[in-house]
């Protein structure tokens, strides 16, 4: 479900260049790990934003690279038009810790085992200096019963929750310092159908209550394509595509980005089994010197990452 | 058997006010919980009290504390009583004492034959039996068995039950009042490596990096020492005694604990719900105790659990080479390596002392197993 | 037509600490030659548990309470570990959930494909290498013989998941159990691996039980399917039947919580959390979370409710009894549009 | 003997048992033993490893008794004719030593022509001066050296010699040690010796020949260090026995010595050690025929006590409590007499006797040491006359005493700890016997603290008050060895011109005495006397309580009843003689 | 692998040289002099001799020269004590062999029989046989070594007059062997529990493992499958135990070399640290603690070697 609140055109968070390599030493030897590499993008405040790829394609990279979990190789980011992918220091750190918050993917994983739900959901209202134990109990009962879940709850342990109370549980956690904008690290890709539209719903929700701005990422294209405004594709560390979600699934204009659509199973027997999937061979691009991709508007807002060849023949392609 | 539905099944002719919806309206809460919140200790706790073997195990290191608290001041004689008139008595014990064990009887081989008959030394009826009689360098020799207790004059109706050492003291308030200290070094010294352990091992594990290379080659240099200069330097420092054994049980013994620790903060830092803390611009400190290491405290446990009997087996090393508790005071390690020199002559006075040793060792080895069970979080509210 | 497998009554429970888990009830299905018949539910729901009681391969806290397997005029159920080595692998085989930790990481590949068949002496030592290049082959691993002396880690996912049904296929099985072979995958791999099995499917006149949580996947593949839920089957029919014509309020709840690409209201979501399965409750086992649940359904077990032929459910809703109701209107309108994109009326 | 007791620290006032091969004037037993098939090789033990055979520089007993089984002395004990006491008899010196002048400053020793190595290079005198001059080397400043410069008898510029380093001012040419002829030693002294002296001074394990062509191979470049007598190969035996093979920290095998110069002596057609360091394995050995002789460890000794094979050997070594005089803790109760006197009363020996199989001392001089006319000295009457009655036991009287210090030294309560080596069960025992029966004694105000310690541990807090620690210990055990044919020597440990002092006790009326009654030609002549002047020596250091005796520890010894010793019992001062022993 | 092992034993070299320079300090602060409690001798000789070998010089000269006489001529000074002007390397070199000889034979004996026991116990969990090891592991564990020495030298070499009591030095051969047969057996009665512990508990784990149940699945039955996946892949961790494990033989050797009279490395460390022997006990030192590093060592690179993950550079 799309949301409207996106006001005037307001980048809020600006992905400048961005690059996060990692250099693994093992026995001695040494390898780098492009995880993110080169990418350009931007969140309008307001918007949703989804990021899809693959597997260890960099997602869950570039958002932790943005909260500043790593620090970036090279690149800038810039919340807000501050810049936050400088030096680290005590006001930049209150900076990204006030205004971003991260959702997590797994929600036994990130919910510490050995502290109470009170405990997780106001550890970050203790850290912003609510010291009072009645206002913290009062917060966080009201964002207990603003995600769904009751005032008794608590009181309770995180391994007493089932998977999608567990997932409302972090994102009560990351709501209640009031960030602008949320990074969703595949809230529901760990959680069971039945439970997913729990948490997708209520995701909607909060973003029109508390006008969030949602860095979004998934794997599963339905859910991405029914939750964000713009998507943009990742594949191997790059930002292979970019467009508003209508146009991107009316327009996939780079061929992963095919691939991806054409493989998303769908509940209808009929049509799902004539489907054609598309495959995907990276190999196909022959990029080689003079031939190097780089980022091109093939449509406002609308950018595909490919050479200037491909680019040719990819307009051709492009269906109003 | 899976019900197939028919209309002339009796079972299925339902009443149609069972057909009312019942939550058509209004939102389906998520359930509420019956019981009452279970924090994790207590979690933990629970499934370690349905573990039959690790209560079992508890209960006997219970008993054995209770005997080590209570077994000196109870007994009749003192941990230090010495009587040169009652050394080296075999154990004795009554009721068992009728069925020829434990009765106080020993064998005294290569005897004179014409000695036996001397009062002085071997007191009327103390000769139970004698035989082997032989000719050994012209002198007529036997081997006896005689009531050592009537032989070495000790009153009747005086019964040591695990027997008396050299000085005459009696083994079994020794055996206890040794397991008293025995237990208090290992519990000290385990303490010990545990926190020493502990803030090394979560700096190491924490900030990783460089930090972490030198933290680390400095407790593998300390680790190559071998144990032998390592405790020679602190008895020239500290003498021999309680504190200097608990020293050397912890001088390389935190290297374990801490490389453990390392390991844990190695495993959870990346976590997921330590990245959210992070996140929330949650602080070093509040992570590493918070957060992180909460994680160790099961295999911490474990490791304790284990550790006891190992230090309590360190001890009775460092004992044997003669650097133990100082006399007259007791401990296990004390008595195995007294026993040990002995052993021939008077094997219960190692026997003893080997057994609690091992019971110690299973009971400790049960509880941590119990307990890393109880801690795994995997586990929990199965 | 007879089945070649055939479950009935299976009832599986667990000696767990806290105490006995009913990890599935009375559970029913038939499989027949040549078809795939899918075992949707979410987690925990007893898939797993009802192909590991076929296989014998039940952990040890866990039994067969009751219930018959047959398969070739014997029950299964009754078997001795001894007995079920003439059935695993050679007549039924299965595909993990998990390619990661499935294969022996430190063996190499070709081995651990043809180790099955040497060990059973059902091919020689010499011949051995040649089959497994064979199998890898027709799995779609690319220059098979230069990977058979690979490891494991040096294989990528979705390349594991293939050697992982190379393995279930290397003694031509008649039956391929898959407990979620795609769930780790990414949906462009999955897509090849889902190709994969109907391919093999298709060769080898398989038969299939596919297990799998993803409705989309179900949809791909299924000839037939089973929905469970809380260890029990609610309903069982044609995949036309069950996506479709689904009757049973977990049905509708699992197809609308899910958004396609053309979902744009807001999605049906289930509450609550699935029963714990050491205390399965009384009656409906989904009535807690059902919001069409009636009095009886706290009460009393539903009975499987015959819709056609192949359709089954296990809901009081569909009690002559019983009031009338609606699929929601997120499903309706899903269906419909489906129907209409099938371009024809189905039943 | 072996040594069997862990060596306690501090036994290194050298045992004379160290050589204890002897002599029976039997000359008749040369046939009895070559009917027997297969060679007689007496299986002894060690327990611990040899340091070095070089008799210049080793420092253990053991090291020492197989360089006396394998090289030559020019004097050594035997046993006499009837196996109760020992006299010495010349072994590389052909008769008595002969006075040359007129005070008896100088003396002839002519040495014998027949004697050989091993390789059959004959032995004269140049021999036995390079020996000593190698001893006395400056650069090599070997222990030994200030033993053989001046124990009994005081060589001319020996110790000047020896200690001058580089700096080459004393030429060896001006040592008193020179060649009268081929075969003739003449040695210049300081001070008049009698030929008793002489014999004594050379019957030590020191004074032992080395062989110069290995020596000198074994030379470093700079002379400064020599590895003679690390290996068999680099040694050469000329003694009783032929070192035959040696392998480190294992087994020593000696051969007999066809040549040897009282070759008529040795019975034994081999002489073999094993090093075996623990106790009940060495008495496995011997019960499994591996070993002919084993110590008993205080724990078997029941056992055995019936036993027909047992031997009782007197200790080596009076184990005696050292007090640290000089200690300021406790306002320096310890260097109060009234104190050092109640601790002395307040011992109950008799018991602690007991316990360790051992007997009783409240004195200084061991009973082993020699007295006058066969009597040891501690069965003379007028030593007897000086020790307190009761064995010096007298609780009240220790606790008089006690409380007087206590008031003199304005305490109230008082601690000690006292020291001991935890190797030794005995002093462990004692130890123990003492925590519990002091406080009996002086009352609850007292505690005894004990700590055990290693060899080097006790030695370091020993150490502490020559560094200037003076409260470096309290008390701790010590045992011992003195002197069996001289205790006026063995009162040296008393005296302030001793190097391993243990207590900082120093009386100059008892030094002087020690002069007197040690280089006194006055008292080397006239036996009684000197008997007289240690009397005085014991009398002010046990009146004085320098130190605490409470008891000897003698050892008990299984000896294999195929072995025929040469006495019956242990002859104090010589031991049992192995060596000279028949084996069937 | 040829870079990484360089790489690897220079890092153990630096190693070495800090533990060598931290040990002289250490050494050097241990009570005693070497010449305390040695002769009878006066003041003045014992002035001299210390002079002889700069122990009067202060430390840090000592170390000077120590090092320079290491570095250049790789001389590690003459044992002023206990071998008295021996090179302390001739004194090693006698004694390593047979200390290697026993504690590789035990480590040698203890693993396969751990291994062997420990899979009986695992694959027989709960059973009467697991229950009769489990024992025997425990009382291999907490009886300290030098109580069994004591009694296998008493019951089997006395009594039973099986082996030799003590070690036959000279012996060479099949006679070493069963000489030293013994204090192997004592010495591996603690690895042995300890490895049959450790390896019960993997295994019980990896039979566990989704690759163990493939490999049921497959057709293999429950014994083909623990032998051919099971065995190996708890064998992996198992080589974490080894150092530690052979460290702590090694600690053995040093009493079970006493008890039965073996001239070997364990013997002299505790004699030299009482002596004090201060170069001999460096050496000795630096010995083990290169023992335990090359066995890091070792351990390490072999890893490489048995487990493919490592050997071919894969991920975790
Ligand atoms: N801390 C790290 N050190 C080294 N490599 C890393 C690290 N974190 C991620 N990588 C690597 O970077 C790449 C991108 O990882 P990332 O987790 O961002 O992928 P992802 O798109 O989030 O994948 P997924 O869908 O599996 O979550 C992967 O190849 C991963 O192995
Ligand atoms: N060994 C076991 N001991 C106790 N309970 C078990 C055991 N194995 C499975 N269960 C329980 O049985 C129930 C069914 O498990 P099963 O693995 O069949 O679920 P599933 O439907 O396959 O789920 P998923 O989609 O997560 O694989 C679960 O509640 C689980 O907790
Ligand atoms: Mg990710
Ligand atoms: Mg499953």
């Amino acid at each position: 479900m799309k949301s409207d609140n996106r006001k005037e055109r307001d980048h809020i968070l600006d992905v400048d260049h961005l690059s996060m390599h990692f250099t693994t030493k093992k026995r001695g030897k040494t390898s780098v790990v492009k995880a993110v590499d080169d990418v350009s993008f931007y969140v309008e405040r307001g918007e949703t934003f989804g990021l899809v790829g693959e597997s260890g394609c960099g997602k869950t990279t570039t958002g932790r690279t943005i909260i500043r979990l790593y620090d970036p190789t090279s690149g800038t980011v810039a919340f807000d038009g501050k810049e936050i992918s400088g030096k680290m220091d005590k006001s930049l750190r209150k900076y990204i810790t006030d205004n971003i918050a991260m959702i997590f993917q797994d929600p036994i994983a990130s919910l510490n085992p050995r502290m109470t739900v009170q405990e997780i959901i106001a550890e970050g209202l203790k850290i912003r200096g609510v010291k009072d134990p009645e206002e913290l109990h009062r917060q966080v009962v009201a964002m207990l019963e603003h995600v769904g879940l009751q005032a008794e709850h608590a009181s309770r342990y995180p391994h007493e929750f089932s998977g999608g109370q567990r997932q409302r549980i972090g994102i009560a956690r990351a709501l209640i310092v009031k960030p602008q904008m949320v990074i969703a690290d595949e809230p529901v890709s760990a959680l069971d159908v039945s439970v997913q539209a729990q948490v997708i719903n209520l995701l909607n929700k909060l973003k029109e209550e508390m006008g969030l701005t949602i860095l979004f990422i998934a794997h599963n294209l339905s859910v991405v394509k029914y939750f964000s405004d713009r998507i943009g594709v990742m594949y191997y560390g790059k930002l292979v595509e970019m467009a508003d979600s209508d146009e991107l699934f009316k327009n996939p204009m780079h061929p992963y980005t095919r691939a991806l659509l054409s493989a998303i199973p769908e509940p209808d027997p009929i049509n799902e089994k004539k489907r054609k999937k598309i495959h995907y061979d990276p190999e196909m691009h022959r990029y080689g010197d003079g031939n190097q991709p780089s980022y091109h508007e093939i449509a406002p807002g609308h950018t595909v990452y490919c050479s200037d060849e491909e680019f040719e023949e990819i307009k051709k392609q492009w269906k109003a | 058997m899976a019900k197939f539905y028919s209309s002339d099944l009796p079972e299925y002719q339902v009443e149609p006010e069972s057909f009312e919806f019942v939550q058509m309206e209004g939102e389906i809460a998520d359930e509420k919980f019956q019981d009452k919140p279970i924090g994790f200790f207590k979690d933990a706790m629970l499934r370690f009290c349905r573990s039959k073997v690790s209560i079992i195990a508890f209960i006997g290191i219970v008993i054995v504390l209770l005997f080590a608290v209570f077994a000196p001041a109870l007994s009749r004689w003192d941990y230090n009583d010495q009587d040169l008139n009652r050394i080296n008595l075999p154990p004795k014990v009554p009721v068992l004492e009728n069925y020829g064990i434990l009765d106080g009887t020993r064998w005294l081989t290569n005897r004179r034959v014409d000695s036996l008959e001397d009062t002085s030394r071997y007191p009327e009826g103390s000769i139970l039996k004698v035989i082997n009689h032989r000719t050994v360098q012209g002198v007529e020799m036997c081997d006896i068995k005689v009531d050592y207790y009537k032989y070495s004059g000790v009153e009747d109706g005086t019964y040591f039950w695990m027997g008396t050492d050299y000085l005459g003291r009696d083994l079994w308030v020794r055996m206890w009042r040794g397991a008293r200290v025995s237990l208090l070094i290992a519990f000290i010294s385990v303490i010990c490596n545990v926190c020493i352990g502990i803030v090394y091992g979560s700096i190491a594990g924490y900030y990783g990096g460089k930090v972490d290379m030198i933290m680390m080659r400095i407790t593998e240099i300390i680790g190559a020492f071998p144990e032998i200069v390592v405790v020679t330097l602190f008895i020239l420092f500290f003498g021999t005694g309680i504190l200097s054994i608990i020293l050397c049980l912890v001088v390389q013994n935190w290297i374990g604990t801490a490389r453990m620790i390392r390991s844990q903060f190695y495993r959870y830092k990346g976590s997921e719900y330590v990245l959210a803390a992070r996140t929330l611009g949650v602080r070093d400190m509040a992570l590493i105790f918070r957060h992180i290491l909460p994680n160790s405290i099961g295999p911490i446990i474990t490791r304790a659990m284990i550790a006891i009997p190992g230090a309590i087996f360190t001890e009775s090393f460092l004992a044997y080479i003669g650097l133990g508790i100082r006399a007259p005071e007791s401990s296990i390690g004390v008595l195995l390596s007294q026993g040990q020199k002995v052993m021939q002559q008077y094997p219960n006075q190692v026997f003893f002392p080997a057994v609690v040793i091992s019971l110690l060792m299973i009971a400790f080895n049960m509880l941590s197993n119990g307990l890393r069970d109880a801690f795994d979080p995997t586990q929990r509210g199965a | 037509m007879e089945p070649i497998l055939s479950v009935k009554d299976l009832s599986v429970s667990f000696n767990a600490f806290a105490g006995k888990v009913h990890a599935v009830r009375d559970v029913n299905f038939d499989l027949y030659k040549g078809e795939t018949l899918a075992i949707v539910g979410e987690s925990g729901s007893g898939k797993s548990v009802t192909t590991k009681a076929i296989l014998g391969i039940l952990a040890k806290n866990g039994h067969i309470d009751s219930g018959t397997i047959m398969y070739q005029g014997q029950d299964m159920a009754k078997y001795k570990e001894a007995d079920f080595y003439k059935i695993r692998g050679k007549r039924i085989s299965l595909v993990f959930q998990d390619p990661l930790s499935a294969l022996n990481p430190i063996m190499k590949i070709g081995k651990q494909i043809t180790e099955a068949l040497i060990l059973s002496k059902a091919i020689e030592k010499s011949k051995a290498k040649a089959r497994a290049i064979e199998l890898m082959e027709a799995v779609g691993i690319p220059n098979a013989a230069e990977r058979y002396d690979a490891y494991p880690f040096q294989f990528s996912g979705g390349m594991r998941q293939r050697i992982v049904i190379a393995i279930a296929l290397a003694s031509n099985p008649e039956i391929l159990i898959c407990d979620e072979p795609t769930t780790a995958l990414d949906v462009t791999i999955q897509a090849r691996i889902l190709e994969l099995i109907n391919d093999m499917k298709r060769e080898r006149d398989l038969s299939v039980i596919f297990i799998t949580h993803d409705l989309g996947v179900v949809a791909n593949m299924a000839d037939r399917v089973c929905v469970m839920y809380a260890g029990r089957i609610v309903e069982v029919g044609t995949c036309e039947d069950i996506f479709y014509r689904p009757a049973h309020p977990y049905t509708w709840a699992l197809l609308s919580a899910m958004p396609d690409l053309h979902t744009e209201e807001t999605l049906f979501a289930i509450p609550g959390a699935p029963p714990n399965m050491l205390h399965p409750p009384k009656g409906d086992a989904f009535a807690a979370r059902n919001k069409y649940a009636m009095k009886i359904d706290f009460e009393k077990e539903p009975p499987y409710f015959k819709i056609s032929d192949t359709h089954y459910a296990a809901t009081w809703l569909l009690h002559p009894d019983a009031p009338k109701v609606e699929m929601p209107d997120i499903l309706k309108h899903r269906i419909a549009r489906m129907k209409e994109e099938a371009g024809y009326e189905i039943g | 003997g072996c040594s069997s007791e862990p060596k306690n620290p501090g036994d290194s006032n050298e045992p004379v048992t160290t050589a204890a091969a002897g002599q029976t004037e039997a000359g008749d037993a040369t046939a009895a033993a070559q009917e027997e098939s297969g060679p007689k090789i007496f299986h002894d033990y060690m327990t611990t490893d040899v340091d070095t055979i070089n008799p210049h520089i080793y420092t253990m007993s053991v090291s020492g008794d197989v360089i006396a089984r394998t090289s030559l002395q020019l004097y050594r004990q035997y046993p006499n004719a009837e196996g109760t006491s020992f006299e010495y008899l010349p072994e590389l010196a052909e008769k008595e030593p002969e006075k040359a002048d007129e005070e008896g400053k100088v003396w002839h020793i002519k040495i014998r022509e027949n004697a050989k190595w091993e390789n059959g290079d004959a032995i004269d005198v140049d021999d036995v001066i390079y020996s000593f001059k190698m001893c006395l080397d400056p650069i090599m400043v070997n222990s030994r050296a200030s033993q053989l410069a001046s124990d009994y008898i005081t060589i001319t510029k020996a110790s000047d010699y020896s200690l001058q380093g580089n700096a080459g001012t004393v030429a060896w040419e001006d040592v008193g040690i020179k060649k009268a002829d081929d075969y003739t030693l003449k040695l210049q002294l300081d001070a008049p010796v009698t030929a008793e002296d002489i014999k004594s001074h050379f019957n030590y394990v020191w004074t032992c020949l080395v062989h110069e062509p290995t020596y000198e191979a074994c030379m470093s470049e700079d002379r400064s260090t020599n590895t003679y007598g690390s290996t068999r190969e680099k040694y050469m035996s000329c003694g009783a026995f032929i070192l035959d093979q040696w392998i480190a920290g294992s087994q020593f095998d000696m051969k007999k010595n066809p040549d040897f110069v009282l070759g008529d002596k040795i019975k034994l057609d081999g002489y073999n050690y094993k090093i075996v360091g623990d106790r009940n394995t060495a008495l496995e050995l011997y019960l499994n025929g591996e070993l002919d002789a084993v110590s008993l460890s205080p724990e078997s000794i029941e056992q055995y006590i019936d036993d027909p094979s047992i031997k009782k050997a007197p200790a080596t070594s009076i184990q005696t409590l050292t007090i640290n005089h000089g200690n300021t803790n406790n306002n320096g109760i310890l260097g109060n007499l009234n104190f050092r006197k109640a601790l002395f009363y307040a011992v109950d020996r008799e018991s602690i006797a007991k316990m360790t199989n051992g007997i009783p001392a409240n004195y200084l001089v061991a009973s082993k040491c020699l007295g006058l006319d066969g009597k040891t000295y501690r069965d003379m009457e007028e030593s007897q006359a000086l020790l307190e009655p009761n064995l010096g036991y007298d609780p009240a009287k220790a606790k008089e005493y006690y409380e007087k210090a206590l008031e003199e030294c304005g305490l109230t309560s008082l601690t000690l700890t006292l020291q001991y080596n935890e190797t030794s069960a005995n002093n462990k025992a004692a130890s123990e016997f003492l925590h519990k029966s002091l406080p009996e004694v002086f009352g609850d105000s007292f505690t005894l603290e004990l700590m055990a310690g290693s060899t080097s541990v006790l030695n370091s807090y020993i150490k502490g008050w020559k560094e200037g620690d003076p409260n470096s210990f309290e008390l701790q055990w010590r045992g011992w060895n003195t002197s069996t044919p001289a205790p006026w020597n063995g009162l040296k440990v008393y005296s302030s011109m001793y190097s391993n002092k243990n207590e900082p006790y120093y009386n100059d009326e008892f030094d002087a005495l020690w002069e007197k009654a040690n280089y006194d030609i006055e008292a080397k002549l006239d036996p009684a006397y000197r008997m007289d002047l240690t009397r005085q020596m014991e009398k002010i250091v046990l009146d004085e309580v320098a130190a605490c005796p409470v008891y000897e520890a003698p050892s008990y010894n299984l000896i294999s009843s195929k072995i025929h010793l040469v006495c019956d019992e242990y002859i104090p001062g010589y031991g049992f003689g192995y060596i000279l022993s028949t084996k069937d | 692998m040829a870079k990484y092992t360089i790489q690897r034993i220079l890092a153990m070299l630096l190693t070495m040289f800090i533990i060598l320079t931290v040990g002289f300090m250490v050494i050097r602060l241990m009570p005693g002099g070497i010449f305390d409690d040695a002769v009878d001798m006066t003041h003045e000789q014992r002035a001299a001799l210390e002079a002889k070998y700069n122990l009067d010089k202060p430390i840090i000269v000592q170390y000077g020269l120590f090092l320079k006489g290491l570095i250049l001529e790789g001389d590690w000074g003459t044992s002023l004590k206990m071998n008295i002007n021996v090179p302390v390397w001739d004194i090693i070199k006698t004694k390593i062999p047979v200390t290697l000889y026993i504690n590789f034979f035990s480590l040698l004996i203890s693993l396969p029989l751990g291994i062997g026991l420990g899979i009986v116990a695992a694959i027989r969990k709960n059973s009467i046989t697991d229950y009769l090891i489990s024992f025997l592991v425990v009382i291999f564990i907490s009886v300290p070594s030098f109580i069994f020495a004591t009694l296998l030298q008493y019951f089997v070499a006395f009594k039973g007059g099986l082996f030799p009591i003590i070690f036959d030095a000279t012996s060479t051969g099949w006679a070493r062997f069963h000489g030293l047969a013994l204090p192997i057996i004592a010495l591996s009665l603690g690895p042995i529990a300890r490895v049959t512990r450790y390896l019960r508990a993997e295994l019980a784990e990896t039979i566990n493992s989704d690759f163990m149940l493939l490999a049921k699945t497959k057709g293999l039955t429950e014994r083909q499958a623990t032998l051919n996946h099971g065995i190996r892949n708890s064998l992996l961790p198992l080589m974490n135990i080894i150092v530690p494990m052979f460290t702590s033989i090694m600690g053995g050797s040093l009493v079970i070399e006493t008890i039965f009279s073996i001239p070997g490395m364990g013997g002299i460390m505790v004699k030299s640290v009482n002596a004090p022997d201060y170069t001999v006990t460096l050496a000795v030192l630096i010995f083990y603690s290169l023992v335990s590093l090359i066995t890091v060592l070792i351990v390490d690179l072999s890893y490489g070697i048995v487990d493919p993950r490592v050997r071919m550079g894969g991920k975790k």
